[in-house]
């Protein structure tokens, strides 16, 4: 058995050790990344890859830019602001493709289109938030501004003033929602941002740098982790169980499930279906760099055609 | 009637051995009395019981015919160190009896200013407690225990740091208000001969005890003529001959 | 002592060429250099975008100062003279201290709107404790001979505490008044990552969303500035009252 | 002394009760009552899944606090002394307590690692300076008749130290700590809060994530008991070490 | 050959008026001197410039040849107040000028219990300062300045705590001791019978100048019957009257 240990310990040795910048702390909806101990999508690929986690798309990038991590998991806000700032970037593999954020508001206050919106108090997260930006993205594309409505800071839990009526409507995500439905949010009218910009939610993105040296693995990676997704879509069931020991919010393993199905349907598109997972589409990503343009998140016209390569993609 | 009365008191540190043992005393009202008796024999400890700081164990103190649970407005203590505020000057030091009692006025500060100098300090009125001698010090400490007119003084050695001469001024000064005010004083010393031109009355203690007790029948008012009498000298003798552990 | 002022300088630049260098071979986004941070500022600075996120943030420190440094002085003193009340408060105390505010913000914005009262209440409450703390401890340490005399002169509770235990305790609550000063800014600054659209931790928290790094960093650079003014302050304040305990070590 | 447990039970459950009371009336999601509170604490508990993250933060608390501690007291003393230093150092001293850590976040990481260095790290930084403050007024602010008698003992200043100053300044450098300690909590936390995967900072923000006020109840209180906890061991540590300076109060 | 040379010294405390005005003084080794004079007058000042503490304005001081820049390890120092660390029980505050300098022995600690026996306490060794009578604490600091075994020992009014019969018997073994070890003291007293007692040597001052010094020649050792001595009273006498102002 001594043997036996020494050869695993050569096999840790000869596998590549690869890290992976998200956003958030090691959560549900990632399951799929976080089971190789289990699964070995990963190192039965000789991969190694390690979670490290952030506080935001940003946090992410970072990461990947100071050498912590070689990839992030990062939305299209962080990875435009980066470019913006003369960072070089590729995007190699569309994680979300549908974008997972939307407005709710009580079913009283009887808003169901973006119009709607005008003068009315609206609650994000905090300024630097996901929820704030793709709220401008769908204001933007009502043809409504910033100064049209009034945005306030409601903090992470931001359903509660919804309920007490401290804002007519806020800003979320997907999961938020459901997790606020099954606390007993009750009847409310739900606008999604995909419904007028689908902008994907998340992204692959590494250095130019790490993109020209390291090819070969990040093509492993890519594919791993693709396997992992059609893991999880296939075995939501499975998934959620495993979360309970590896995902740090996993407590509950039927609220688990719901998390990994609104993923799982994110993670699928019509171009995915006709691609594969990861598909890439570079218009849409664009489009919602000329949108954060124009809304002044960033100030450069970035071209995404450099940005976003299809190499790296796993055939389908 | 008499205005002091210690009645039977014992007294122990934290309940350790035994420190005032089965004391009796009376001070009648205008009276001088002082304590004399060997380092650590209990002299500074029966005064605080006297004064209300500590509470015997068993026996009763009575001030004018009240029992002493807790310090008295009308009493003024000269501690043996001169405790005094550093961050006060030296006229505010010794005003804080009053401004604790009420807004200093003006007459109060030339009645500090008045016993300042008396004690020989008119020069150091705003002067930090820091930046004085340890006898100038204890003199603070005697004008502010004078600052209230109490009617019951309490003084723990308050001469010791101080020089024959000075000392004797202030021996007389002392004197002087005390009759004017007929203050009571209960006084602690080292020195024999200042305890017999002082007092009405001497005691010795030993050990928690009162071994000896005179009254003082000197002429009154004392003066340097006094230190001269044959019966003051032999008063002292006497008084050293039962500290040294010689009968009287 | 000019020579203090010297050495600090040249250290300063020394720190500050280091800092260049380092950032050197860093993105600008994940450690900006000190020249890019100072032209950030500069251009704030003129165009007076800067301001009142630095006025907004300022008016909060000093009113979360106020407020708190009363509070936990006050409550120093009332758990520093009656035991009961220390041991049956500090429980509570320590809670508020041990619990990090960031993660109480909704009842926070539910409990005190949106607006500044929320902040300064964060505020006040991060830099109460220090003092407290303090206080408790410098009023309960006083030479027991003094005590003594304030016995003896029939002190009320209230007059040992105005005339003894807060002046000889004064160097310790004013160190506790430092600490305080300082973590006044950190609790602001916290209380605006929370909810706020001005004052320099919304700056902290916009710039971070738009990956703004040398903007973050003035941002920093301001709070520091900020903190180190007002704990410069105390030891003014600090030097005029403790004169008279310091006054012999001078020649 | 009896009657203050009384009292205190007695305030604790008049809290809980006023507390259930006002959640009742008002979502889960912003405030639930403290029986929601406690069946969660139990099934974490009893499901054993709080127990790495509890372990966690109060490893990465008990080390943050002893090198924040050591490094606060050692450079107090230093800056205590060497009045040089103090004025040298004082600057970076307030700009390293100033700025809000949780900024700074990317640049721990960057400087050491995920792992739990980081968050030592922080906490350490959080935690050392009111240990530092304290230690520098406390050792300063030393009787002269004392002093003076060292200088003719021909003490070295190191003797002074150690067998005058730092014994004369124990109930202030204690104060400190006991802040420290309390702030050494909230420090390791906010380390968790920016790249951890476990501890009680991590969950806190999961369960944000998730919307389960509850848990995040469960870790504030979690985090209040290792703070309580801590305080009552200093506390402890102080009756011991100060002894000789009570000993007369005791009666 | 001089032991301690007091040279023309000045010195005025932040640079306000003159405290010791252009003192001259010489001890030879093994004698014995008494410094005299009124509370404020500047002996304890004169003392400290003496022993090193305190840096004087012009003139200098020589300990056996040297300059005196620092206090220095042969010199005992017996403060005006006991200055004792609270936090030490009586024994280690006895032992403390031993334990800066080494490791404490046995034999230290025997030491220290002889000296506290000699100052007449020996049931408190392990009692704190706190719990001391304030005669108790003077004694301490005595023994605390003798464990070094100093060559020179300067005491600012060691006795004046204490009862007579304490200070007598101290008096003797001070006497004893120094002389078996041929200690140099320079010794502050208020009481004028003491220093004549005590000193191969008295001078009086007055307002930080020496006004008056005078060789004791009594028979030595001194017994009690020198206090019965004629030119012992006559002495003193003589200094009392310098010190009230007459002329000597
Ligand atoms: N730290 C100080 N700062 C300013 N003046 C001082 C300081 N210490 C003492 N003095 C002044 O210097 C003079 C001499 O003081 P010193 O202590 O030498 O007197 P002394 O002769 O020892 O008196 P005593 O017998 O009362 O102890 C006094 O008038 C005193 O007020
Ligand atoms: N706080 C205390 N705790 C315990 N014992 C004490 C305390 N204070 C004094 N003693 C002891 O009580 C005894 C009497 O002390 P006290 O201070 O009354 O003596 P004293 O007669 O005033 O002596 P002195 O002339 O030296 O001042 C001494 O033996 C002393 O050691
Ligand atoms: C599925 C999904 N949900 C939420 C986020 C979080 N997020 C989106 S944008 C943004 C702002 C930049 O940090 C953040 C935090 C994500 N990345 N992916
Ligand atoms: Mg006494
Ligand atoms: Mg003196």
């Amino acid at each position: 058995s001594t043997e036996e240990k020494k050869d695993a310990a050569k096999q840790a040795v000869e596998k590549e050790s690869l890290k992976v910048a998200i956003w958030s702390k090691p959560i549900t909806e990632q399951t799929n990344l976080l089971v190789d101990k289990e699964k070995g999508f990963f190192a039965d690929n000789g991969l190694d890859v390690t979670v490290i986690p952030g506080a935001g798309g940003g946090d992410a990038i970072k990461n990947i830019l100071s050498g912590q991590a070689d990839i992030a998991f990062t939305d299209p806000g962080s990875l435009y602001s980066s470019l913006d700032k003369g960072e070089k970037l590729k995007v190699i593999y569309n994680i979300y493709p549908q974008n997972v954020f939307n407005i709710v508001s009580l079913k009283t206050s009887n808003i169901t289109k973006p119009e709607d919106l005008k003068g009315k108090t609206i609650g994000v997260y905090s300024l630097s938030s996901g929820t704030r930006q793709n709220l401008l993205v769908l204001l933007n594309q009502a043809g409504l501004s910033e100064k049209d409505v009034k945005i306030v800071e409601t903090g992470i839990a931001n359903f509660a003033p919804l309920m007490q009526g401290q804002v007519d409507a806020t800003a979320a995500t997907d999961t938020g929602l459901a997790v606020a439905k099954q606390k007993g949010l009750g009847e409310v009218n739900v606008i999604d941002v995909k419904d007028h910009l689908n902008v994907p939610s998340d992204v692959f993105v590494v250095t130019e740098k790490t993109y020209e040296e390291k090819k070969a693995v990040l093509k492993k990676f890519l594919e791993s982790y693709k396997n992992s997704a059609e893991w999880m879509i296939k075995n939501p069931e499975e998934a959620a169980s495993l979360a309970k020991t590896y995902a740090i919010d996993g407590k509950d393993e039927k609220q688990n499930l719901e998390m990994i199905k609104l993923r799982n349907a994110s993670s699928v598109s019509d171009l995915t279906e006709k691609n594969g997972l990861g598909a890439l589409d570079t218009t849409i990503l664009q489009q919602g760099a000329d949108t954060y343009q124009t809304l002044g998140l960033i100030t450069q016209k970035l071209n995404m055609e450099e940005v976003v390569t299809k190499e790296l993609l796993p055939k389908k | 009637m008499s205005f002091l009365t210690i009645n039977n008191v014992t007294y122990s540190y934290q309940g350790q051995n035994v420190i005032i043992d089965r004391v009796n005393w009376e001070m009648k009202k205008g009276e001088f009395h002082c304590l004399l008796g060997k380092s650590g024999c209990g002299k500074t400890t029966l005064l605080k019981l006297a004064s209300g700081l500590l509470q015997p164990d068993t026996g009763n103190i009575q001030l004018q015919g009240k029992q002493v649970t807790e310090p008295s407005h009308e009493c003024g203590f000269v501690f043996q160190s001169p405790t005094l505020l550093e961050w006060k000057t030296v006229i505010d030091n010794v005003l804080l009896p009053i401004s604790l009692r009420r807004k200093v006025t003006l007459s109060d500060r030339e009645h500090a200013a008045q016993l300042l100098e008396l004690v020989g300090l008119s020069s150091q009125f705003e002067r930090y407690p820091l930046q004085l001698s340890g006898g100038q010090q204890s003199r603070v400490a005697l004008a502010r225990a004078l600052i209230q007119k109490p009617s019951m003084l309490f003084l723990d050695e308050p001469f010791a740091a101080l020089d024959a001469i000075t000392r004797e001024e202030l021996q007389d000064d002392v004197l002087r208000i005390c009759n004017l005010q007929n203050t009571t004083v209960l006084f602690i010393t080292h020195d024999i001969s200042e305890a017999v031109y002082l007092s009405d009355r001497v005691a010795v203690m030993e050990q928690g005890k009162i071994i000896y007790a005179s009254d003082v029948k000197l002429t009154k008012p004392r003066t340097f003529k006094t230190r001269y009498d044959a019966s003051f000298n032999e008063l002292c003798l006497q008084i050293r001959q039962v500290m040294s552990g010689g009968q009287p | 002592m000019r020579n203090v002022r010297l050495y600090s300088l040249l250290l300063l630049f020394v720190l500050l060429a280091l800092w260049e260098m380092l950032a050197k071979n860093m993105s600008e986004l994940v450690l900006p250099a000190p020249s890019v941070i100072f032209f950030t500022m500069l251009d704030g600075m003129r165009s007076g975008y800067l301001f009142p996120h630095i006025i907004r943030t300022t008016l909060e420190v000093v009113l979360g100062l106020f407020c708190g440094g009363l509070f936990g002085f006050f409550f120093g003193i009332l758990m520093g003279e009656v035991e009961f009340l220390r041991k049956l408060l500090f429980p509570y105390v320590i809670a508020s201290q041990a619990v990090p505010k960031l993660a109480l913000a909704p009842l926070f914005i539910l409990w005190f709107g949106f607006g500044m009262t929320s902040k300064v209440v964060i505020t006040a409450l991060i830099c109460f404790f220090p003092l407290l703390e303090n206080t408790v401890t410098s009023i309960q340490y006083v030479d027991k001979q003094k005590e003594e005399l304030f016995r003896m002169l029939k002190a009320s509770r209230w007059q040992t505490l105005i005339h003894l235990k807060i002046p000889a305790g004064m160097p310790g609550i004013l160190a506790g008044l430092r600490v305080a000063v300082v973590l006044a800014v950190v609790g602001a600054v916290v209380g605006e990552f929370i909810g706020g659209s001005e004052g320099l931790g919304a700056l902290i928290i916009a710039s971070q969303g738009m990956m703004d790094t040398p903007l973050m960093f003035v941002s920093l650079l301001l709070l520091t500035i900020i903190g180190m003014f007002l704990y410069q302050l105390v030891a003014i304040l600090e030097k005029r009252w403790l004169k008279p305990y310091t006054r012999e070590k001078r020649k």
